[in-house]
Formats: C-alpha cells, structure tokens, sequence
C-alpha cells in the first residue's frame, strides 16, 4: 500500500466529500485548476478500507494534468480496471473515488460562478 | 521478515500430535465406523475414543456428544433442533444480542419460520445481565441460548447465573463455548446448563469438525437426516480423521488447559497495559478484566480496521477486525454496535488473538510495527483532520 | 491372511496425492479463508481452487458449488433448501421410493413440518420411471429428486428423461450423485438438472468433505446459518484440508474417469458371472445391465446378511449388506424391499462394491471363501432346513 | 464365530420356535428330556445375526444338564452377561434364545400332558 497524492490542497479551489465513516468509506478530494481549465494537482484524503485508498491514489492519479471535463470522464469502471480489477464487495470504493472527485469538481465549478456573479454584482 | 500470528480467534494451527493422529484415518484405517468388518470397527473404536476425550473435556458423558462439521452446525443444530422438537410446547426464543452469526442467524431464519426471538442487550463490557434474560422470558419461551464468552471482545458471561434462572422457569439452555472451550474450565454439570458447542479449530485441532453436547432426555430434531449415525442425531458418514484430530486436541486442551490460560492471558495483559500508552485515542472493548484469557480487542478512533491489517500484514503480522470493510457482508461489528460503541469508532477495531506459538516478544513487535501504521492511516483520514482542526489533543473516543 | 476390501461405498481410501496436498493445510497452512492476510490468502486460494477442480468434475460454474461436510449435508441442504425457497409457490416435492436416507429422511422432516411428499416406486431392477414421475406431479409441485443412481443395487437412472419432464413443468429438480460421481460421466447442463450433490469419500477424497452444485439462480434456504461462506448459502469456517483434498480426488476422477469406470467393471462382470454358478439360491439384484461400473449386489437365499459379514471379516473380506440385523435402525433394506424382494430374502443382501485396489484375485478369493461360509450358515438355518424338507432343490428365491 | 450344538434332534422331546426370517431373526431349538427331568441334549437351528448365533449356542450350552425348572430359569440378562456384554440394538436376541429354549420346554411339557391325558384317558 503505497498510495499517491495523500494530503490536502490549503488553497483548494475545490473540494469534494463524500461517504461516512459510519458506513465505513469516507473520502475528501482537494483540486488546484490552472488557468487552462486542468487539475494541475489533485490531493485526497480517505478513511476506509485498502481498496478505497487505492482508488482514491488511482483517481488522483488519473485526474491530475486533465481538463476539467476529461476528469469527470473518469468512470468506476475505468478506475477499477486500471487497478487490475477489484473485488466484487469493493466495487462500490471505485464509485466512491470518481463520486469524490466529481465532487470536487462541481465544488469548484460552483465557486466560479458564484465568483463570475460577485464580479457582475460588483 | 519476521512472522507474527495473532489471529487464533480465526484459526489455530492443528497441533502435532493432532494431525500424527489424524494420518492413519487418512491411509490405511479408512474404514467407515459403521461397517460391520475390521476396517469399520478400527475406525468405530478411534471415533468413540474420540467421543471419550471431547465428553471428558466438558466433564460429560460421552453418549450425550453428538460430532458436527464444525461450530456453527453445532450451535443450527442446537436452536433449529431444540427449537422445532419443542414447538408445542412454546414458540419463543431468547438469545442475546452479541452471539455469534451462527446462533443469530439460525435464530432469525426461525424467526422467519414462524417463531418469535427476543434479543436481549448487553451492557457497555458487552455483559448479558441474568435479569435481562428472566424479564425477556414468557410462558411460551422453550429455548435459551447465550455464550460461555464472546470471541470478539473476549467478554465471559454469567452463564451459570442464567441457567438458574432457564432451570427455575424449566427452559432448555444452550450456551456456545465455542470461543471458550480449551480456555476456560467447562463443566456441563456445573454450569447447569442442557446443550453446549464447541469446535475443533479453535482449539488446535483440524478444521471440519465440532460437537454438540446434549443432556440425556432432551429433544432435539435432527439437522442432517440420514443415517442413525451419532445415535440418530445427526446423519452423514463420520468424519474419521477429523473426529480423531478433535480427540487429540481436546485431550490436550483439557490436560494442559490452566497452564496454556496463564501464558496466554500474560500476553494479552502485556498488550491491554501497553498498547494504549503507545497508541493515542485507542479503546480496549469488552469487560476490562473478566474476558477470555487469548483476547485482547480494541478501537483505533479516525481508521478504519482494514487498512491496518493490510499494512500490519506487510510486516508480518496477522490480526483480524470487525469492521465494514474486512466482512463480506459489508457490515460493521453487531457486538461492537450492540456495546454502544459508535459505529464510526467500530470500524477502527482490531482483535489479537494469542495463541499457543506466540512469545512475550510477539508483543513486543506489535507494539513496534503498529504506532506508525497507526499514525500513516490517520495522516490519511480526513477524520483525524476534522479531529485536529476542532482542537484535537483530548480525547474524542466517547462521543 | 489375504486382505480384500470390497466395501468401497461405504469408505474410500484417500488416494495419495490427496492426501499429500492436505498436509500443509494441517500444518503451516493452517489459515482461515475469511482472514486478511497471507494466512487467509493462501487458505482461501486453495478452496477456491478446489472449488475448480470440483466444478470441472461436473462441467459446472466454480461459482455454483457449495463446499458441504459430506453427501448428506449436501442432500439435506438441497431437499430442505429449495423446499424452503420455493414454498410460496407450493408445498409437494416428489421423490423415488429408492433414495438415500440423507434424501428420504429429509422429505420426511418436510412431511412432518407441513410439506407434502410423494414417493415413487421402482420396478423390479429399481428404476425409476419418468412417466412414474410425471405422474405423481402436481400444481403444487416444487421439488423432485432422483438419485443418478443406486449405490445398493447399482440401478443406473433415466435422470436426463426425468429432468426433461421437470423442466416441462417448471420445477426445480436436484439429484444424488454421491454414488455416481467419478464413476459415470456427469455434466449438469447435459443432465438438465438444477441441483447435485457429491461426497468427497466416495472419490478417494476424505470423509468430511461433499459438495453441492445449485444452479444459477435457483433459491436455496441455507441449511447452517452463519457467516458469509460459501456466497452467504453455507455458514461455517471451510473445512480447508478436506475440501482441499476433494479437489484433488476430483481432478484425479475426472482425469482417469473412463479407465477407472472400466477396469471396475470389468472386476463387477467377473463375479456377476461367476458367483451365482458357485452359490444356488442366489440372485442378482439391481439392473442386470444398466449398473454402476463397481457394484455387484446379490441375495443369498435362507441366510442372514451379518452372519455372512462376520465369516467373511475373519478370512479378511470386507463387504456389506442391507440385511436388518447389520442396520442399527434394525430394519431391512427400504431399497430391496421397493424392488419388491421379500423382506426374509432381502436379509440375505450382499454388497461388493469394487475399488481401484482391487485386482482380479480378489474375485478368485470371494469365489474361493464365500461358497463354504454360505453352505455353513444355511445348515444353521432353520428355513434352509424346511426347504429341504419341503423337497427343496428347486429354485425359491421367487416366492 | 464357533457355535456349539447347531443341529436338530431327530426324536426331540421338545421343539420351540421364534422369531421370524421377515424380521431378520428367527431360532429353532429341540430338547432331550432324560427320567430326571434333565435336559441330556440341546440342538438349536439359527436364521439371524452373528449374535443371534452367539446367543443360541451359549443358551444350548446353558440349558445342557440342567432340570427342567433349573432352564427355564435361564433369562436374558444371564445369557448376555455370559456371553460378555451384548451391544444395545442387539440385546432383543438374548431374549429371543432364552424365549426359544423356554418354548421348546413348553412344547415338552404339552406333550408330556397330552401324554398323560392320553394314558388316563387310555
Ligand atoms: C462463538 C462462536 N461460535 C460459533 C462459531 C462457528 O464455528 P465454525 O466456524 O467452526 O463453524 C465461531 C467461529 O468462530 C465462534 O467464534
Ligand atoms: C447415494 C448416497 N447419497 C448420500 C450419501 C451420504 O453421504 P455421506 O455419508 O458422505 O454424508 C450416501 C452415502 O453413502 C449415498 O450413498
């Protein structure tokens, strides 16, 4: 277990949660966007079972240098193929990664526009 | 890389003398036990042997010991058989909250069938009070079942105290002892109780094989139908060798059992009294000194349970958890959860199970190799973030 | 003094290479299949593979075979099982008058819990007919099982014609291969069936081990609640070395199944042939053709079964009977007496059941010992007597 | 398995029969009744297990010698504990020896009355 990417953005321009650690899996993901709309860096953190970190390693790893929308491209399935398959009780901490990411993304996407409002409010 | 096995409760290896045993069952006396030649009656005499050692280890008649596959047919065996063969006299069950899946899920497929079962509670060291038991019993109440001591956090129960009670009220009594038998001393009569289970992998001998032990006069419909082997209790061709290898291990087990209770209770106190000072926000679950000489069971707060055992397995070392991830149901530990520890905090548990091959140095190595996997897990959590960022430093265990 | 064995289907010994890859699983692969950790991993990796070699054994889905202690676990699970399952849709089940205890006894219990049973009756070389089955089918019907074939007559079955018809009304049909497998060829698709059972001691695996097959999508009740094992159908810890050596019989059976079955055959033919020149009064039993390749069953007239066992058991011979006396239930044979023998010839039953240890001699020898030890019964007989008297010398095995 | 006296008494003075081939036992035992009621021989015929056999040739063998009144009181239990100890399921053919030897002696006395009668009635 050597997974990448652990750790927070301070300066996140989004961040995405998701899971409970009541159910087991709890995930966050921070992104940094650069100006051409790529995830420059991508960090996580992830309370779970060694399958959910993995995933989160191998989403973070997936996402980082991509556009915004090749990023949310990033299926279950394409992250559990890249990690060689999963087994079928852990199937859903592949979902879990994308899910977090994506929530990330919308984190951020939601911040733009309410920054772009506050630029025309202003 | 050294190798550290801490997961009895799991498995035990079959002692020596044991699988020496089992070999000629394996070979050339492969007789079956109900064969009128002298290949059956070789393996007849080694079965009954058998019967002899296992009876002798509850302090019971070997008549009364009926040989299962294994635990958990003991204890379906058990509930289904005492169950259905009183019926008319009653449709109610009581059973605690904390027993093994194999007495609650018997329980609740009764339940589905017809029957009705109260679950009573336990209190926060995961005791079953006697009290609780007599206020759940009505007069249709025919069966009890409530283990000799929970395996996952190592609590005994006072078992003899509710078979006064199942004895006042002429209920049968059933108590698992399956995490118990070898460990503690067992005496049916003592306990007063009418039906009890146990297995042989946990008690160093071969897997594929257990018992039930029945007191004489009490009803029990059959699980396996079949044949009249076990007295026409239990049908199937007897498995020999692993009769034999459960002989062997109980012999042994009962020769030796105050002497192997002793070391393995020194490390589990070695690991209750250091691990917490070498591990911060960590919780001992289970009763704080009453429990099973071989269990030493904990929460780690803000991880979750597998990453440990993966990481703890990359420096050898074997351990289980009763969290979410690591069953395949995918759910957390009933026993925790039925304790009152939060289900957030269970899924951070880890239970050492010592065994007969493991040192005082085995301890040592633990609590070398976990505080950092410890500490690289909750780097990772987003709790111990949360934690930290709220002002951790107390200690946030008891929400 | 010559030993031969000639009770193969009450007990197999364990072939070799069984029994050589059992041995670490007692010893230092002594792991849990649940565990996380390389203990676990290998523990597991080995019933999984097991599991392949079992399912190819029947050309089936490793994914539907459920590890069991033995043939009646695996009986009582399928019988009790879909039963259980299919209840709301109805609550008959038809099964042969000639099934084994673990499958006749199950349908009993369901009788007395509120199913219904229909048994079939066999002709006079104990088969059973499809159309017989048809017959006894109703709306209600939900269950059929036949045996592939007879282990006490050998009696081979029509269970492609049977799981034709049952497929016809959309029920769910199991049948017992205990008897047959590793002896006749058997595919599941090609049979049509929905759910099989096999023992691992009747294959040269160990006792303790059997198998059910279930078909994808088929419900089935677990029989031992518990844990998840087994895709959540079969409570309890694997019997990991026995399953382990399963697998390998299996894979050996199926590798070398042709062979086995000829040679076996060819060893049955010569004593089918022979044995009634060299004893009057004696008979066949079971199909004279349609048999299981290592079964020659008899009944020798006037005389009782035990007494013959015990003669033969001191000049080293080793076989059964169906006779009252050598059941501990002290009853005849339910399956001669459905093949219509009379219950006083039934208590004459001899069984030889051929193993791959046997070797042509063995023949020669029973050819040899068995004429004096009946001639010696039969002047002990008081029947013999009064056929003799009443001008015996004619045939009267049909009375 | 050495059975003693297996055979028939052309002449017996007695002869009891039990049991039944459907049931798997069934015995037949024939006396010699000497002037002081003794019995001078003792012949049995069995159809049944090897204890049945045990058990018929250890009552002919206890019967041999004894008075008429001294056999008959020959029980169950006696011709077990002679013969060892009986397994459970087995025990019903100590019975059935002592029950054979005992209609024998019946059969006996029958005769024996039927004789008389005939004298007086002669
Ligand atoms: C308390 C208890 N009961 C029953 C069982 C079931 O035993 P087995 O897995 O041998 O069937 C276990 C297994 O660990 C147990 O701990
Ligand atoms: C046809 C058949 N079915 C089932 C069984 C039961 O198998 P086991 O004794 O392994 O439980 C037997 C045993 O001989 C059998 O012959």
């Amino acid at each position: 277990m050597n997974p990448r990417n652990v750790g927070e953005i301070e300066d996140a321009d989004g961040i995405g949660e998701i899971g409970n650690p009541v159910c087991g899996d709890m995930m966050s993901f921070y992104i940094k966007v650069d100006d051409n709309d790529r995830l420059s860096d991508v960090k996580f953190k992830t309370f779970g079972c060694g399958a959910a970190i993995a995933v989160s390693s191998m989403v973070s790893e997936m996402a980082t240098g991509k556009t915004i929308d090749e990023a949310l491209e990033i299926t279950r399935d394409a992250v559990a193929d890249k990690l060689g398959g999963l087994p079928k009780n852990k199937l859903h901490c592949s979902n879990l990664g994308a899910d977090a990411l994506h929530n990330a993304i919308e984190d951020y996407r939601s911040k733009q526009q309410a920054g772009e409002k506050g630029d025309q409010d202003g | 890389m050294r190798e550290v096995y801490l997961d009895h409760y799991a498995a035990t290896p079959v002692v020596t003398e044991a699988s020496m045993a089992m070999a000629p069952y394996l070979d050339d006396k492969f007789g079956n036990p109900s064969s009128l030649h002298s290949w059956g009656d070789a393996a007849r005499e080694a079965v009954e042997e058998a019967r002899e050692h296992v009876a002798s280890l509850l302090s019971a008649d070997p008549a009364e010991i009926i040989f299962t596959s294994g635990g958990t047919e003991a204890n379906n065996t058990a509930i289904k058989g005492i169950a259905y063969a009183s019926r008319k006299k009653g449709n109610h069950i009581v059973i605690s909250e904390i027993e093994h899946f194999s007495v609650l899920h018997a329980a609740r497929t009764l339940e589905k069938l017809g029957f009705e079962v109260t679950e009573v509670g336990v209190d926060g060291d995961g005791v079953v009070s006697p009290a609780g038991i007599s206020e759940a019993l009505r007069p249709d109440t025919v069966l009890i079942s409530v283990m000799i001591a929970n395996g996952e956090i190592g609590t005994v129960q006072p078992v003899k105290e509710i078979a006064t009670v199942a004895r006042g009220e002429g209920i049968a009594f059933h108590t698992d002892a399956v995490a118990a038998a070898g460990y503690l001393p067992l005496d049916v009569n003592d306990l007063g109780v009418d039906a009890l289970s146990i297995a042989s992998d946990l008690l160093y001998g071969p897997k594929g094989a257990g018992a039930l032990w029945v007191r004489h006069g009490l009803r029990l419909m059959p699980l396996l139908d079949g044949g009249t082997q076990e007295g026409g209790r239990r049908g199937g061709t007897e498995n020999v060798p692993g009769v034999v290898g459960m002989g062997v291990a109980a012999r042994l087990a009962g020769e030796d059992l105050g002497k192997r209770a002793g070391r393995l209770a020194s490390m589990r106190d070695l690991l209750i009294e250091r691990l917490p000072r070498a591990i911060p926000h960590l919780r001992l679950t289970g009763h704080p000194t009453n429990r099973l000489p071989w269990n030493a069971s904990f929460t780690v707060e803000f991880i979750e349970g597998e990453g440990m055992l993966l990481l703890l397995d990359q420096v050898g070392v074997a351990v289980s958890s009763g969290s979410a991830c690591t069953s395949r149901a995918l759910k957390g530990s009933h026993v925790l959860s039925a304790c009152g520890v939060p289900a957030a905090i269970g899924q951070g548990s880890l239970l050492f199970s010592f065994g007969l091959d493991n040192l005082p140095e085995d301890v040592d190595y633990v609590l070398e190799v976990l505080p950092p996997i410890v500490e690289r897990l909750r780097k990772m959590s987003p709790l111990f973030d949360k934690f930290l960022k709220q002002g951790g430093g107390q200690d946030s265990t008891v929400q």
